[in-house]
């Protein structure tokens, strides 16, 4: 074998604490390398260039670079190999970088690191073989997980671009938290205006098939080619059926149900449809308030139903779909601001959530647009805002930052003065994060044109003193404490990853950080993409996002689902295992241990039983290879003769530079 | 039942709390539980102390729970939070390998046989339990608006004290509700009535103290339950200069749990030292048909 | 013999069906058997069951594979590596015909020739699990059964054949001596370094004979064994101590959660390196992590073929 | 090499090896350096697939052959991006670190856990925290005899040929 | 008002803080939630938000010269309430012993009670209520001091005229014997 060694600079991201040159002189002393030199950039055009026409020249016929990380940059440099007419996997790279120079600043110690890690690569490279894609067939549809603006956003771009959309809701309408807003920032438009005609679009749309009151039970398979088990939950009402016309729930005696859509401020019936512009405008029983489905008592629905459409009996339904890519929007929940006992722990009715704020001042809402008080309906003078609640504490385990809390302040605060021209708002905040188009200028507005009073401090604690409530915080700036008395505290909960997302992510097969929120593919890079091919996110189950992010990121998450299609056949990763059949003996352990079914019986010519490998469902993991007693199954490019050269090489490396 | 612990009665239960001395010892022998006090206790150093030097402190008050291991108690209870605060520091001081050897070469001796330390109210909730305490009570506190006060110290830092909700403790109004008494949700439970203060700076106490007066007084309290001597002086002994420096003039009697407790299982009013009070509860107590 | 005659019978009958049956005869003298492959009515009655019936005649099955009706005479511990087997599906439970009988535990001809000198001047040995009567050069002497057995009957708690399909004579009621392995207890007081050398030793001396391996009945691999392979290239060929070590790692781990135990290893070693202080840590493991049995249960799972999300038993490793 | 890089004899690193699952622990000791979490220089990391693919003999090969530490790491149970490797590793892991003290290979020079992509601060502290536990065993006692056999060795290999057909080699097969 | 040079922060002043208390005063934010909940706060002259600051910023004269450490009654609202979990309280507590060794006492009486308290404790074994009062008069002079309570307190019979003597008070007298001589040799280093 003729082998390459290319030790990277990194500009002085690795040469300030490694000896490169030295590097590359030791490497020439390793078996079979023919070729060893040192460049700035390696991953750089010349750099490039420069590897391809050492290939050529010394007719290398393996390359090891010495850079980065692989995470970072093994494509590229797989790419500049088939440029120069050599076999992807003829490529190793030692990470000098994140795991050398950028964790240790002893330059000597390093650079006998550097050259050992080198000495790794070379040592398993000259056990690597070319390996070769096969080619496999795309299912050209797509399955939307969540229908906020996000989900909504990305199903109607794969939609317009021709290919069918299955969207799973858990809700019994989409719009998400979106559809419970009143005005968005910083431009203060209605926001059901806005959204609304998006979510009509989705009910009409021909490419889109809408699975509302569902939940995704069960996702198998791989890149282009998904099984999907779709959970269609009982909603005791047929919806084929109903036409939304509402006689039920005019009808229905049980009317003190809690209103999930308004946030808990508000009651409902026991057969309900969440808001007038809801998509799919459905109704659906909730089970825990209605007397029939409780008692077997009333039925008066059932009596009063036009189309007759009510089904007691009906019980949840398992469907299954085929799809080739998957986009999970599954959006973020409200914190929970209950662990603050001493904001009252959700006791004192006037003290409440921002998001149920946005209920009292929406025109659809329970008040009709009025903002009144919980406790007594009366209008509030003196309305407290808390930010950070849930944000930026560690103690309660919520460390970042929500991002959109502080927009959605100001704007609460300046309907405030809209909706009640004689009254004082009062914004406690630690910092004020505005950093989007048109934003800052609107929380200024919030103070210059509105009045609003901003105090730079966290409230220690609010607490009930006849009909008012005592928000003692703290105005750093004025450098001590201050209280209000206030008839309306409305605290600016954070966001936080929704209930069950951990469950939905191994579902999926994608990680997810400890706040449960789900894991792009790259921070920066890759923000859409997930580690598992074929599956994208969109919106807040990333993290809190703002409505124009999350639209943004549906599209991007839409055109990447297009970029999948646009071709007919997807080339399966060749890293895949491999059974040599002369030394199996049939056990098919590698079966039993296989998470993805890749392993199936066959038997040879002499009627032997074997195991062998479906290489498009293998997805490279390399459990069975360790299972096999015989060694039988090698995952391919991560071989037992791979790790151990990498094993022998470091043990019996020889460090006399 | 019968529980055996050792008791760390703390100086002002010979003094000013004597009152609180008295019915606690003579409730928990009505519960069931028998009190060993340690025999030649000494201070546990008290806010005083720790502001000087902890590890002062910290032998001040292991020099107790030592003896207490040494008298054969494995656990030590104590009325006062601020003992409490004091012996559970040194407590978790002494368990910390590292520190353990400061202490030990102040007091002189091992530290490593120690008693360990709870508040007796702990050991009333936990312990007796609530459904024990509603089946003693045979004179409820019916028609009786009570608001707890627990103290900024009896709960916090949550983490050293690992007893109840350190911004809403509930277990003296769960007591008191077993006694029958209607509990207001008081809502300054933990706020500070200016501690240790009182005699070299009687402004804070009279400023502090008045605001919980004024809450409690707000809400319409009938008496004001604590579980703090420092607590109660300020608010009992000193609401006369707190009407004085706010020109306010509360008459909210000030007792301790365990005087209330004591009434409601059938002690009588000298053997809770109710006359010990500077606000004299009495006519209330009658009013409402305990006395 | 109650139980031999019995079992004769028994095989008498099945023989017809089956293609052969394997068990023991005698050997060369009193204290040795060797295989016995019963194929027609007359071999039945070479057919012997004693103290000296050692070798687990299951290892013979991996000659024999491909739909023979087999036919097997087996003691409790040789009956468990068959189960085994059929658990891992490597043999057809339909193709087997186990016969069982009660077993008072097998000697050992070390402690036999430590005890009494060369084991030739034995004439006759015969337990009853209790104590062992011998004859020895004409003189009869007696020793206690413990003394003289196989290590692996010290700790037996399967002296009846399992899962058989015909049971021969009384149920042996033999209890294990002791639940641990006193050799592997003593050897663990030693201090790691002890061990170390300890262990240097032993592989200095082994000559990589693969006898350990031959005489197991778990290695299923036969020709296929990693120790030979190219690909992958596990060992080199020098029989060196860092090579001879490995390959007894390769026999552990690829027995974990599956050897029976059966001694046949050390028993088959010609350098007497003690493996089963291996195979025995090994297997306590897998008893006190998995609380598994290797062999006793054809339905049950190895622990290492499958998993549970919470692992109650294994500490979190932060 | 000559001047300041010389020869690193005195104060060596030792040999730790590591093996790390790609998805997981490789991103999380990228995000490590990413954020320059200064680490000790002596571990060198094998880039596995994932902890399913880490084979124990692996391990035991690399203590075998003069490695002073062994760090394996993945992704945290289920989080594993193959679903269930972690989960059949997390068993044959624990299965030799049990085992390796009756070899007289100290089990505290093998170490497994479980790291994320995100956590490169906890990578840095199961870097530090291994090697500080490794410096203090200090290197691993070498394998002793290379190859062949002494004189005594050879005697009693002489004397177990000469049992001749006692000698198990020998079993007479069916 | 005085301009903070930056330039020469006293970071052993930062560093004696944190590994006196065990908390790392970077983490604090500046939230002022410690001033919000802080009871003291109308007493304080410097608010324990700007305290934090302060120490943040190596101001040691600043901190150890303030009132507000005299005044903080350790009541643990702002170690309980700190989102960064920063025991507040024992940072408190600490300023408090640095600014005695350096022989700072802003608040005179503040220190003259405890002093008196803890002689009493090293006198007697336990705390003689009234002695500490005499004490504490006598080192203040404030004659005054809680006179208007002796109408109230007098009747009720609660103060021993006599102290508590403890068998074990030699025992607690050594306490404080060897904790001036553990001072004293750490001085002299």
């Amino acid at each position: 074998m003729r082998i390459g060694v290319f030790v990277c600079h990194c500009g002085s991201n690795i040469a300030a604490t490694v000896d490169c040159p030295a590097v590359a002189e030791q490497a020439k002393n390793l078996q079979d390398v023919v070729f060893t030199t040192d460049t700035m950039y390696t991953c750089s055009e010349p750099g490039q260039n420069e590897i391809i026409e050492a290939i050529k020249e010394h007719n290398l016929d393996g390359v090891v670079v010495a850079s980065c990380s692989p995470r970072m940059h093994e494509a590229t440099f797989r790419r500049a190999l088939e440029r120069a007419g050599l076999n992807r996997y003829m490529l190793e790279m030692a990470n000098i970088r994140e795991h050398v120079s950028w964790i240790g600043k002893d330059k000597e110690r390093n650079t006998v690191k550097a050259f050992e890690l080198v000495s790794i690569a070379a040592a398993k490279l000259r056990n690597n073989n070319p390996l070769f894609a096969n080619k496999f067939d795309v299912t050209k549809r797509v399955l939307v997980i969540g229908g906020g603006v996000a989900g909504i956003q990305a199903a109607l771009d794969c939609a317009d671009a021709g290919y069918q959309v299955v969207m799973v809701e858990r809700e019994q309408s989409i719009g998400g938290k979106m559809a419970k807003i009143d005005k968005t920032f910083p431009t203060v438009d209605c926001s059901s205006c806005i959204l609304g005609p998006k979510m009509v679009d989705v009910a009409q749309h021909e490419n889109i098939t809408l699975y509302a009151m569902s939940e995704v039970e069960k996702i198998e398979g791989y890149v282009g080619n998904f099984d999907v088990q779709v959970r269609k939950k009982a909603t005791y009402v047929n919806w084929d059926d109903c036409t939304g016309c509402g006689a039920c729930m005019e009808k229905c005696p049980s009317k003190k149900n809690l209103d999930a859509f308004n946030e808990g401020i508000s009651k409902c019936t026991a057969i309900n449809i969440p808001f007038p512009q809801a998509i799919p405008k459905k109704a659906a029983i909730n089970p825990e308030g209605c007397m029939m489905l409780k008692k077997g008592k009333c039925g008066v629905c059932a009596k009063v139903c036009p189309t007759k459409c009510i089904d007691f009996e009906q019980k949840d339904e398992i469907l299954t779909e085929k799809v080739g890519a998957v986009i999970a929007a599954t959006g973020y929940d409200m914190f929970d601001h209950s662990v603050y006992k001493q904001y009252g722990a959700g006791q004192y009715p006037d003290v409440i959530t921002s998001l149920q704020y946005e209920r009292l001042m929406n025109a659809s809402g329970p008040t009709g647009g009025h903002i009144k008080r919980p406790s007594d309906g009366k209008e509030p003078k003196k309305v407290v805002f808390v930010q950070c609640v849930g944000s930026r504490d560690p103690a309660v385990g919520r460390p970042y930052c929500s991002g959109f809390c502080c927009m959605y302040t100001a704007k609460q605060a300046i309907l405030t003065k809209d909706h009640i021209p004689d009254s004082d708002s009062y914004v406690f905040y630690m910092d004020i994060r505005s950093p989007g188009k048109g934003y800052d200028e609107f929380t200024r507005r919030a103070q210059e044109q509105y009045g609003v009073q901003y105090l730079r401090g966290r409230v220690s604690m609010i607490y009930p003193k006849g009909d008012h409530y005592v928000v003692r915080g703290a105005d750093t700036l004025a450098g001590t404490q201050v209280e209000v008395e206030a008839d309306l505290v409305v605290l600016a909960v954070g966001a936080e990853s929704a209930k069950n997302a951990p469950a939905l992510a191994e579902k999926m097969r994608i990680s997810y950080d400890s706040y449960g929120f789900f894991m792009e593919a790259h921070p920066k890079l890759k923000p859409v993409e997930t580690n598992t091919a074929g599956v994208y996110l969109a919106g807040s189950c990333v993290g809190p996002r703002d409505i124009p992010t999350s639209v943004g990121q549906g599209s991007a998450a839409a055109a990447k689902v297009m970029t999948l299609f646009s071709k007919d056949k997807l080339e399966s990763d060749p890293q895949v295992s491999s059974v040599n059949a002369s030394r199996c003996v049939g056990c098919l352990k590698c079966a039993k241990t296989c998470p993805f079914g890749a392993i199936k019986e066959v038997t040879d010519r002499g009627g032997n039983v074997k195991a062998e490998v479906i290489e498009t469902v293998c997805q490279g993991c390399g459990i069975c290879t360790v299972t096999c007693p015989q060694g039988a199954i090698q995952l391919q490019h991560f071989t037992d003769n791979q790790i151990l050269a990498e094993v022998n090489a470091l043990c019996q490396a020889q460090l006399d530079f | 039942m019968s529980i055996s612990v050792g008791y760390y009665p703390g100086c002002s239960g010979s003094g000013t709390s004597v009152e609180y001395d008295k019915s606690t010892r003579a409730v928990c022998k009505k519960l069931g539980i028998e009190l060993t006090e340690i025999d030649d206790w000494s201070c546990c150093g008290s806010t005083p102390a720790h502001t000087v030097d902890h590890t002062l402190s910290a032998a001040l008050s292991a020099r107790n729970l030592v003896l207490a291991a040494k008298q054969g108690q494995e656990e030590v209870v104590t009325p006062c939070p601020s003992c409490l605060a004091n012996l559970r520091t040194a407590s978790h001081k002494i368990e910390d390998e590292a520190y353990r050897p400061k202490v030990e070469a102040l007091l002189d001796d091992s530290c490593e046989s120690a008693a360990t330390v709870a508040s007796t109210l702990q050991l009333i909730v936990e312990k007796v339990g609530l459904d024990a305490i509603k089946k003693a009570v045979v004179k409820p506190l019916k028609d009786l608006n009570v608001a707890c006060y627990y103290g900024c110290i009896m709960n916090r830092p949550p983490e050293l004290m690992q007893f109840d909700d350190p911004e809403n403790p509930m277990a003296m109004d769960k007591i008191m509700e077993a006694c029958g008494a209607t509990v207001l949700p008081f809502p300054l439970k933990v706020e500070c009535c200016g501690a240790a203060a009182g005699m070299p700076k009687k402004e804070i106490v009279t400023e502090l103290s008045g605001r919980l007066l004024n809450v409690a007084d707000s809400l319409n309290t009938e008496i004001i339950v604590t579980a703090c001597p420092l607590c109660q002086m300020n608010l009992d002994l000193r609401q006369g200069q707190v009407n004085r420096a706010n020109g306010t003039g509360y008459d909210i009697p000030v007792v301790y749990f365990t005087q209330l407790l004591g009434l409601a299982l059938g002690l009588s009013a000298d053997e809770v030292g109710l006359s010990k009070l500077v606000v004299d509860p009495t006519p209330r107590l009658r009013f409402a048909g305990v006395l | 013999m109650q139980a031999l005659a019995e079992l004769k019978d028994q095989i008498r009958k099945a023989l017809p069906e089956l293609d052969v049956v394997i068990g023991w005869q005698q050997g060369y003298d009193a204290l040795h058997t060797r295989p016995l492959f019963i194929r027609s009515e007359e071999d039945i009655d070479k057919l012997v069951v004693n103290e000296f019936c050692v070798v687990n005649p299951s290892s013979y099955l991996r000659e024999m594979r491909g739909g023979k009706k087999v036919g097997l005479v087996l003691k409790g511990c040789d009956s468990r590596s068959v189960i085994q087997l059929i658990q891992e599906e490597l043999l057809n439970k339909d193709d087997l015909t186990i016969f069982g009988f009660g077993c008072n535990g097998v000697l050992n001809h070390a402690k036999l020739q430590a005890r009494f000198g060369d084991i030739g001047y034995i004439e006759s040995a015969e337990s009853d699990g209790n104590t062992v009567n011998l004859v020895v050069a004409g003189n009869k002497e007696t020793a206690p059964f413990a003394e003289l057995c196989a290590e692996k009957c010290l700790t037996c708690s399967y002296p009846n054949t399992l899962q058989c399909s015909h049971f021969a004579g009384e149920e042996s009621d033999k209890k294990a001596e002791a639940a641990q392995d006193k050799a592997l207890e003593e050897f663990e007081q030693l201090s790691m370094e002890e061990r170390f050398a300890f262990w240097q030793d032993q592989m200095r001396r082994c000559i990589r004979c693969y006898a350990c391996r031959n005489a197991c009945p778990m290695c299923v691999c036969k020709d296929h064994c990693l120790a030979n392979s190219r690909q992958p290239k596990w060992l080199s060929e020098d029989v060196d101590v860092q090579n001879n070590f490995m390959f007894q790692m390769i026999h552990v781990m690829h027995l974990t959660g599956r050897c029976v135990e059966c001694g046949e290893c050390e028993r088959a070693c010609p350098m007497d390196i003690p493996i089963m202080l291996l195979r025995r840590k090994m297997a306590g493991i897998v008893r006190d992590v998995f609380a598994y049995n290797a062999g006793t249960n054809a339905e049950d799972t190895s622990p290492l073929m499958r998993f549970e999300v919470e692992e109650p038993t294994i500490e979190e490793r932060h | 090499m000559s001047g300041s890089t010389g020869l690193l004899t005195e104060g060596q690193d030792l040999r730790i090896v590591g093996f790390l699952c790609n998805w997981c622990s490789y991103g999380g000791a990228d995000t490590a350096g990413v954020a320059r979490f200064e680490q000790p220089t002596d571990l060198r990391v094998i880039r596995v697939p994932c902890s399913g693919r880490i084979d124990p003999l692996f391990i035991a090969r690399a203590l075998l052959s003069g490695a002073d530490g062994v760090l394996v790491s993945g992704c945290h149970p289920r989080d594993c991006h193959y679903a269930e490797g972690n989960f059949y590793a997390r068993r044959r892991l624990e299965m030799l670190k049990q085992f390796l003290s009756v070899t007289g290979i100290d089990p505290e020079r093998f170490h497994y856990t479980w790291v994320s992509a995100s956590e490169g601060q906890r990578w840095q502290d199961v870097v530090t925290s291994f090697t500080e536990r490794i410096r203090k065993l200090g290197p691993a006692p070498k394998m002793s005899g290379g190859t062949g056999y002494d004189e005594e060795c050879l005697k009693e290999i002489a004397a177990a040929v000469s049992l001749g057909e006692q000698c198990p080699c020998h079993k007479e097969k069916a | 008002m005085e301009t903070i040079p930056l330039n020469s922060p006293d970071k052993d002043f930062i560093r004696e803080v944190q590994e006196r208390s065990g908390q790392n005063v970077q983490s604090c934010y500046q939230c002022g939630n410690c001033t919000a909940g802080c009871p003291y706060n109308f007493a304080y002259d410097v608010s324990v938000s700007r305290i934090m600051r302060l120490v943040q910023l190596g101001q040691r004269e600043a901190v150890l010269k303030s009132h507000s450490i005299w005044l903080c009654a350790t009541c643990q609202s702002c170690t309980t309430r700190c989102p960064n979990s920063i025991e507040v309280a024992k940072i408190m507590d600490v300023l408090r012993h640095m600014a005695r060794e350096a022989g700072y006492a802003t608040e005179r009486n503040v220190k003259a009670f405890g002093d008196a308290f803890l002689e009493s404790v090293e006198k007697h074994g336990r705390v003689y209520e009234l002695g500490v009062t005499a004490s504490y008069v006598k080192k203040t002079g404030r004659f005054w001091t809680d006179v208007d309570l002796a109408p109230a307190m007098l009747p009720k019979n609660k103060l021993s005229i006599k102290p508590h003597e403890i068998r074990g008070k030699e025992h607690v007298a050594e306490i404080f014997k060897r904790y001036r001589e553990r001072d004293a040799a750490k001085e002299n280093r």
